[in-house]
C-alpha cells in the first residue's frame, strides 16, 4: 500500500523505504569509551526505545571518555491518525485590505497593539519581524495595517512596565515574544507577565499572545495567554487572529 | 569554457596533440575488438533478434520463449545460422504464434531439412518486413518519449539523479514520484545484484529483489508510465535509467527502448572487470546493445567511476580517462553520437588525504573539457562514506561543489547513508536539498574562478592525461583483451577465456542470417 | 558528576549537555503532509518511544505525502554497564615477525587460507583488503605473512563451490565476506555454505570466519561460523585470530 | 596575497587611497568621542580601580565590596572624585582591610573631613604604589599565560573557536576538555542571559544560567586551571575567551587578565546596539577595558557580526567594515596593537538567495584585506540557521570553506543546532570533524584561485568599501553618537540619554584621581 491511498484513521509509522517499516535514525553520545561493549550499550539503548534491527551505522570517539553513534533501527511504534488532538490557531484568512476593512468597520477605532520581548531576553528580531512595517518574508508588518496602533517595544522588556504600560496605553492586545528557552525561562517569564496583569485587573480585557521559535499554541494556551505563534509565523497570520479575537472581546462574533 | 547550456566553467589549457592521439589510439583499440565482434554472436544477441520478431513471452514456468528457442538452437549447435534464420525456417514450416515457432525450434530434429532456395528467400525476406516493422513500431514509441521530454522540458543542469531501489516495483514507484516531487530530474530504478549473472531476462512485474529491482519489461513500463503522470503534474519531464548490463546487455537495451527509457547505464567493460563475465561475450553484447541505444536515441552512461572503486581514485584517475576514450569510440562504432555518450566518472578520492578539492576539480574539469560533447555523468563519494551521515552528508556536498563548478550534465546525488543501505526517502531529500542549495550558493563561481596556470590543478590534469595516453599507447600495443587480463583497468584482471558466459558466444556461420544487425548496420 | 569520574556499574545514559540528561537526536519520515497534526504525531511517536521533552525542530515537506521530521528528546532509557555481555574475538596480540614465527613455529607448515566473497555479492573490496598483499589502512595482507598459504577467490562465489575447494586444498581456514545485507541475504548466504561443508563432513576440521560492514562476532557465531569480524577490520587482528583458532584446533591452546 | 602565517589567500585589488581616508575618518570619529570619555568616569570604572587596590571579594549577601562602596560615593555625589581618592581618604582614616575600606566608604559623612594637603600627597603616593604592585601583579600572571602558550603552541590557523554554555562551570569543563580534545583550540564560555544588564559582577563558582553560564572571577579561574591541564595533556595551548561586554566591561577585562584569559569579546558598540546600554557609558567603559586588555596582552575580539542578524547581511554589508574601522580606531586609542584587535564579521547572507558564496567570499576576502594586521575572527551562519540540522551542518560548512579560502585567523565553528539550544557534546563533534575535513580537502585552494578581475566578488569587494567609506563620511559629519541614535548601525537606533546605566557615568572632577588610569595612559 502506498500513500497514495493513505487515509486517516490508519495508523501512521515512520516510512523508511517501504511503508510502516518504522525506520528512524537516532544520534546521541554515550558517557563512555568506544569499543564493543559501548556498540552494545547503544543497542541495547535503543531496544529499550522499543526498537528492534538496531543497527549501530557509526561508533566514533567524540572525546576521550565520549563516544558519538548514530543509529538506525525500526520503531514498532505507531499513531492512529484520528486520534490526534491540536489545538489550532483557527481563523479564516482574509486578505490585507478586506481584514483592514473589515476591523475598522467592526470595531469602530483602531486596534491598539503593544509588543515587546520581555525579561532579560534581547531577540528583538522575532517581534520585529511581527510589527515592524518590512514584517517577514514578503508579508508586511501590523504597523502597516491601518487597523492597527502599534507599538514595539523592543527586547529586555521587563513584565511589571509592560504590564503598566498595557493599562495606560489601553492596549486592546499585548504580544509579547519569547527566544531564550533555557531552563524554561521563557515559561516563568511568561506566566510572570500574566500575573503581573492579573495584579492589575487588565488580564482579561486583554488578547494575550506569545511567540517564538520554541512556541506553540498549546504552550500559549498552557501559560494562561490566548493564542500562541511558533517558528516561521507571518505577520498576517497574528492579524487576522488579533481582528478576530479583538471582536470576540468585544462580544462581536461576527467572521 | 562557455558551455553548450550556457554555464561557464574554469577554462583548462590541454595539449590539443595529446588529446588527438588518445582519441586516434582508442579508435586502434576498439577497431581490433570490432573485427572479433563481427565475427561472432551470442545467445543475447540472438534473443535480442527474436524479441524484435515478436517473441516477447514468457512461456510455462515464466521461461521467456527467447531463451526456450535460442538455448535450443545453441544446443543443437545450429546458433551460428542466426535463430532469426531458424524463426523463418519454423514459419516456412508454418509455425505462426511466438508459441508455436518457440516450440518448433525447441524441437528441431538434428538436422532441420533446408527450406528450397525460393521458399528461403521468401521466408527471409518476410522476416525482413517484420524486422522492419518492429524497429518501426520502436521507433514511433520513442518518438512519443521524445515528444513528451520536449513539451515538457528537463530541469536545469546537472540534472539530478537519484536511485530507487527498494526490491518492490511499487514502492519503487512511491519513491520515484516523491524523489521527482523533491527535485530530481533522472530516477534510476537499479536492479537486484543478482541479475547481471542471469543469462535471461526475468518476466513480469517484481516485488522482491536484493539491493535491487528485478529489471523486467512489465517493471520498465509500469515506472515509466508513472514517471510520465508525475512529470505532467510537476510540469517537469522526470527521465528513467537503468542498466544494460551483465549477460543480457542487448536484450536489455531493446526492451529498455521499447518502454521509453530515456538513458541506460551500459559500459563496454564493466561486466568483464566488476561481474567477471568474458570479455568476448560482453564486448559483443555491447555492440549490439549500443546499436539499439542509438536507434532509439537513449543517452548511455558508461562506468569508469567503478574503477576506482577497485583501485585508488588518486592513483587510477588515468585509467578512467584512457577508459572513456575507448568507452566513447566503442559508442561511436555502434553509431551513438558524442550527446548519447554519457561517459562516466566520480568524486573519490580517499577524503582522509589532503588537497582533494585541487585533484578532484583538475579530474572533473578534465573529463568535462576533454569531452565538450558528451553529457558527462559525475558520481558522488561511495567507497570511502562513513556511517557517520553527518560527515558523509558534508562529503557529498563537497561533490556536489565539484560537481557544479566543472559544469558536470548528469549528477548522481551522493547519499548520507551510502555505507549502510540503499538509500530511503529522506537520504534523497536531504541530498536534493542540499545540492539545490550548492548550486543556489555556487552560482557564478564557475565563470568567477580562473586557475592559476602553474597551479596544482593545471598540472595534475596534465599529468593525468599525460599517463591515461601512455596507457592507452601500452594497450593499443597489447590489444585490449591482453590488456584487461593484465589488470590495466580497476586493477582488476580477467583472463580471455575465463568469466561467464563464454559458452554462449558463437562464430557466425557464412550465412549468418540477423535482420536487427542489418537494419542497425544500414543505418 | 561528571564522566572523568564515571565508573562502571553505574546506568549509562545519552550526553546531550550535562550528565544523564539523556538526549537524542531523532529523524524520520511519516507519511502524512506536514501541518500541526503531523508534528503532533511526530510528537506523540517520540512519546511512545519512551521519550519525554519532545522537540520536533523541523517539520519539511520531503515529498507531497511525506513529512520529514527532525526531533530532540529525552529518553528515560539507560543500561547497566555491568550487565552488558559482549562476545568479543580476544586475542593476545603479537607483531608480525613475532606471529609469523610462532605460527610456523607451532603448526610445522603453512597455514592454507581460502577466502571469498560468496554467493552473488560481488563486492572484492573488502576480503581483499584482507588477503591482498597490499592490505588496508597501512597494515599488511594475510599473504604477506609467510605462515599463510592464501588463495583468494575473489567475488560471486557459489557457496558449493566454495565447500568443495576447501576440501580440495585441505584449507584451514575459511574466509568468507558478505557485504550485500538486503533483506538479509549474508545470513540465508552464510548459512547454506555452513551446511554445504557439512553435507562434505567438513566443517568440524576448519575455522570458518565471516566479515563484513555489517557483520559482527555476534552474528557470525549465530551463523554457526566461529567468528565474526565487521567494519574496519584489519589484516593484523585476522592473522592474529586465524593461528591462535588454527592452534586450537589442533589440539594446541599454546597462547 | 601571503599572510603571516604562511597561508596565500586570493589578491583582491583595493583603492588604496580609499583605505586610508576610511582610517582617517574612523580616527576622526573616535577622536571626537575620546573627549567625552576623557571627561567621565563611571561606576564601572571606579570599581575597576578598587579592584586594582584589593577590594575582592564579595560582602555579606554576595554583593561585591566595590559595589557597596562605589555605590554609597555615587549616591553622595562624590563620585567623580574618583573611588581611589576615597580609598586613599579612608585608608588615612585607619581603614586597612578591604573589608574595613568598604565600610568606611559605605557609611562616609554628608560633607567628608577633607585630608590636610602632605596627608593627602602622602596617601594618594601610598596608593599609586599599591596600584603599580598590583599592575605588577596582573603582568607576573599574565606572563605565566604567554610562557604556557608559548611553550605548547597553538594549533594551526583559523584556531577553532567553539562555545561552551550549559550554565554550570563543572559541566562546561568536561564540555571545554571534551571539545579540546576534539581539536578546538579556543573555548568561549557563554555568559548567562541577564548577566550583561547586571551593574556588578557576580560573585564565586555558579552552576546554574540562562543560556549561558555567569561570568565569574571564579568560574574563568576554574576554566582557565582545567584548560591549563588539558593542554600540557594534549601538547597543544587550548585558549580562553569570555565577554568584557555590559555594564561591567573594565571589571571583567580586570578579571579576566588577572586569570589569564589570552581574548575578550569586546566592542565598543555591541552594548549599545544589542543590549540597549547607555552609549556614553559603553564608550567611556570600553575605553578602560580595552587599555585593560592592552596592558594584559589580551586580544579582544569585535561584534561586527551581530549587525547583520539585525539587519541584512546583504545589504548591510558594508556597516560591518564602517563599524570595523571605528572598533578599530578606538582599540589603538587605547594602546590596543592591530594584533591584539581580532575584528569580527560573518557569513550571514540568507540562503534562500543566489551566488551567496561570491557575495561571502568578497565580504571575508575585503576584511581579511583591510586588516592585515587584526587577527579577523570569522563568524558561521546563524540567523537563517533551520531546524533541518543537515541542512544546517552542510550551511556550516560553506562558511568552513569561506573561512578557509579567505585566510580568516579565528573561525567560530558553526552549530547544526544553532536554531534549537546551545550545542551540545555531538554538536561541537560534528563541526570539528567537518572543519578538519574542509581545511585538509581545500589545503592549497587558496593559492589556485585567482579572482576575475571584473568578476562579481572583485566588484562587490569593492562597492562595498565604496559604501563603508560613504557611510563613514557620514558618521564622522554627524558624530558617532547622533549615527547611532539614526541607527546607521545594525538598523537599531539608540538615544544619546536612552539606554541601561546611564546613571552610572559621572562627570570627573577637575582633581579626579585613578592610579589605574594613570598607569594606563602613561604606558
Ligand atoms: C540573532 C540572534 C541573536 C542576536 C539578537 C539580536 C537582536 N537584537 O535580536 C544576538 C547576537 C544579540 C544574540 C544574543 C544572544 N543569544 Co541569540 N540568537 C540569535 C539567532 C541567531 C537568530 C534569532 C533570530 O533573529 N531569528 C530570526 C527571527 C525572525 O526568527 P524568530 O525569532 O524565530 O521569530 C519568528 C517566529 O518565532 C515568530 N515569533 C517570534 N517572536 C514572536 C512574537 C509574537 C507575538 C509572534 C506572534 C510571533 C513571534 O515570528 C517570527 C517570524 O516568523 C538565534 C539562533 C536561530 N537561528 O534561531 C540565536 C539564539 C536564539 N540565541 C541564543 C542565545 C543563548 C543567545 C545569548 C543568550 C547567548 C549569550 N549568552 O550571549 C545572547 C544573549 C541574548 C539575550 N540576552 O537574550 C540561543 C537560545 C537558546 C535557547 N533555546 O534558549 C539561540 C537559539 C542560539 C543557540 N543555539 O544558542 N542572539
Ligand atoms: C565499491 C562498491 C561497489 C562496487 C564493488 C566493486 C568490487 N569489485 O568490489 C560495485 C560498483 C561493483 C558495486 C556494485 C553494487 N553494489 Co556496492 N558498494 C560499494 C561501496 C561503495 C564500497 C564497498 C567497499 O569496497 N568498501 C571498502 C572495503 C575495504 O570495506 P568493507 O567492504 O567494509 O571491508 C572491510 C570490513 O568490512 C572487513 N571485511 C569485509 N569482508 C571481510 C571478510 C572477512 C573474512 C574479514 C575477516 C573481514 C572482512 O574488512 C575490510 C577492511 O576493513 C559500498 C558502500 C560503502 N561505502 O560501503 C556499496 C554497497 C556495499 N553496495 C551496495 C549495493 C546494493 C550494490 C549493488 C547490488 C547495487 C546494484 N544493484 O547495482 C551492486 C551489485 C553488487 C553485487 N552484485 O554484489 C550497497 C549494499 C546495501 C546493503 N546493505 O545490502 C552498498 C552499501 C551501497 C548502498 N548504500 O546501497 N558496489
Ligand atoms: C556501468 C554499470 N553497469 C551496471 C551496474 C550495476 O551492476 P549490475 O549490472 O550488476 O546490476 C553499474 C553499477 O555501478 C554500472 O556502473
Ligand atoms: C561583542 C559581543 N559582546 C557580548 C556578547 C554576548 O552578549 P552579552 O554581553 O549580553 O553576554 C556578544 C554575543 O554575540 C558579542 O558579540
Amino acid at each position: 500500500m502506498t500513500a497514495h491511498d493513505w487515509s486517516p484513521g490508519e495508523v501512521v509509522r515512520p516510512y523508511g523505504d517501504r511503508r510502516d517499516d518504522g525506520v528512524v535514525q537516532l544520534s546521541f553520545v554515550l558517557p563512555v569509551p568506544p569499543g564493543e561493549r559501548a556498540r552494545e550499550a547503544a543497542v541495547e539503548l535503543a531496544r529499550r526505545m522499543g526498537m528492534d534491527q538496531v543497527h549501530v551505522a557509526h561508533m566514533e570517539a567524540a572525546a576521550e571518555r565520549y563516544t558519538f553513534f548514530v543509529v538506525y533501527a525500526r520503531t514498532a511504534a505507531g499513531v492512529e491518525w484520528d486520534r490526534i488532538q491540536v489545538p489550532e490557531v483557527t481563523v479564516r484568512r482574509r486578505g490585507f485590505d478586506e481584514l483592514v476593512a473589515h476591523a475598522l468597520r467592526e470595531v469602530g477605532r483602531k486596534i491598539v497593539v503593544l509588543g515587546a520581548c520581555t525579561g532579560s531576553d534581547a531577540h528583538a528580531v522575532g517581534i520585529g519581524a511581527i510589527l515592524d512595517p518590512k514584517g517577514f518574508a514578503g508579508d508586511p508588518g501590523l504597523e502597516r495595517y491601518p487597523c492597527f496602533e502599534v507599538a514595539n517595544l523592543g527586547a529586555q522588556v521587563e513584565n511589571a512596565r509592560l504590564a503598566r504600560l498595557a493599562v495606560e496605553r489601553r492596549a486592546d492586545a499585548v504580544l509579547v515574544s519569547q527566544v531564550v528557552t533555557q531552563r524554561d525561562v521563557h515559561r516563568d517569564n511568561a506566566r510572570q507577565l500574566v500575573v503581573e496583569l492579573e495584579r492589575l485587573g487588565a488580564r482579561a480585557g486583554l488578547v494575550l499572545v506569545l511567540g517564538g521559535p520554541r512556541v506553540d499554541h498549546r504552550l500559549a494556551v498552557e501559560l494562561g495567554f490566548d493564542a500562541g505563534f511558533g517558528a516561521g509565523t507571518r505577520p498576517s497570520d497574528v492579524a487576522n487572529y488579533l481582528v478576530l479575537a479583538v471582536l470576540r472581546r468585544l462580544g462581536k462574533e461576527v467572521q | 569554457m562557455l558551455l553548450s547550456d550556457g554555464r561557464v566553467v574554469p577554462d583548462l589549457p590541454l595539449d590539443r596533440a595529446k588529446v588527438e592521439r588518445c582519441r586516434a589510439l582508442a579508435d586502434g583499440i576498439t577497431g581490433q575488438v570490432l573485427e572479433l565482434v563481427r565475427r561472432h554472436t551470442t545467445v543475447a544477441i540472438e534473443r535480442t533478434a527474436l524479441r524484435l520478431l515478436g517473441l516477447h513471452e514468457a512461456g510455462p514456468g515464466g521461461v521467456p520463449l527467447v531463451n526456450v528457442a535460442v538455448d535450443a538452437l545453441q544446443a543443437r549447435g545450429l546458433l551460428g545460422r542466426g535463430a532469426a534464420y531458424w524463426l523463418a525456417w519454423a514459419r516456412a514450416g508454418g509455425a505462426v504464434s511466438p508459441g508455436a515457432v518457440a516450440e518448433r525450434l525447441a524441437t528441431l530434429p538434428e538436422r532441420p531439412e533446408p527450406l528450397a532456395p525460393a521458399a528461403e528467400r521468401a521466408a527471409l525476406e518476410e522476416v525482413r518486413r517484420d524486422a522492419r516493422a518492429g524497429v518501426d513500431d520502436l521507433l514511433r514509441r520513442v518518438r512519443t518519449r521524445d515528444a513528451l521530454r520536449t513539451e515538457l522540458g528537463q530541469g536545469g543542469r546537472p540534472l539530478r539523479y537519484v536511485i530507487v531501489a527498494t526490491g518492490n516495483i511499487h514502492e519503487d514507484i512511491e519513491q520515484a514520484r516523491a524523489a521527482a516531487q523533491a527535485g530530481a530530474d533522472v530516477i534510476a530504478v537499479i536492479r537486484s545484484t543478482a541479475q547481471s549473472l542471469l543469462d535471461y531476462v526475468p518476466d513480469g512485474a517484481t516485488t522482491e529483489g536484493y539491493g535491487g529491482t528485478w529489471a523486467t519489461q512489465e517493471n520498465f513500463r509500469l515506472m515509466r508510465l508513472a514517471l510520465d503522470e508525475e512529470s505532467r503534474r510537476l510540469g517537469r519531464y522526470v527521465a528513467l535509467t537503468n542498466y544494460s548490463s551483465g549477460l543480457c546487455m542487448p536484450e536489455i537495451a531493446y526492451i529498455a527502448a521499447h518502454e521509453r527509457l530515456d538513458m541506460l547505464l551500459n559500459d563496454a567493460m564493466y561486466g568483464i572487470l566488476f561481474r567477471d563475465i568474458n570479455m568476448k561475450r560482453t564486448l559483443c553484447d555491447q555492440h549490439l546493445s549500443r546499436g539499439i541505444c542509438a536507434l532509439a536515441g537513449i543517452m548511455i552512461q558508461t562506468g569508469e567511476d567503478n574503477y576506482i572503486t577497485t583501485a585508488d581514485a588518486d592513483e587510477a584517475a588515468h585509467t578512467v580517462v584512457a577508459s572513456q576514450f575507448v568507452n566513447l569510440s566503442f559508442a561511436r562504432r555502434a553509431g551513438l553520437p558524442e550527446r548519447l555518450v554519457g561517459l562516466g566518472h566520480a568524486f573519490e578520492i580517499d577524503p582522509a588525504r589532503e588537497d582533494t578539492i585541487a585533484r578532484e576539480l583538475a579530474q572533473a574539469l578534465l573529463v568535462r573539457t576533454l569531452f565538450p560533447d558528451s553529457p558527462i555523468k559525475y558520481m558522488p563519494p561511495t567507497k570511502h562514506k562513513q556511517g557517520d551521515i553527518f560527515f558523509s552528508h558534508v562529503y557529498d556536498v563537497m561533490s556536489d561543489v565539484v560537481a557544479w563548478l566543472t559544469g558536470q550534465e548528469i549528477q548522481l546525488l551522493g547519499m548520507m547513508t551510502e555505507a549502510m543501505h540503499n538509500p530511503f526517502l529522506m537520504d534523497r531529500f536531504s541530498a536534493l536539498k542540499a545540492a539545490d542549495y550548492v548550486r543556489r550558493a555556487w552560482r557564478s563561481m564557475g565563470a568567477e574562478v580562473v586557475l592559476r596556470p602553474d597551479g596544482l590543478v593545471v598540472r595534475r590534469a596534465d599529468e593525468t592525461l599525460g599517463r591515461a595516453l601512455a596507457l592507452l599507447e601500452e594497450v593499443a600495443r597489447e590489444g585490449l583483451l591482453r590488456a584487461i587480463s593484465r589488470a590495466r583497468f580497476g586493477d582488476v584482471a580477467r583472463a580471455e577465456d575465463g568469466g561467464k558466459g563464454l559458452a554462449g558466444v558463437v562464430e557466425r556461420a557464412p550465412d549468418y542470417f540477423n535482420p536487427l544487425v542489418e537494419i542497425l548496420e544500414a543505418r
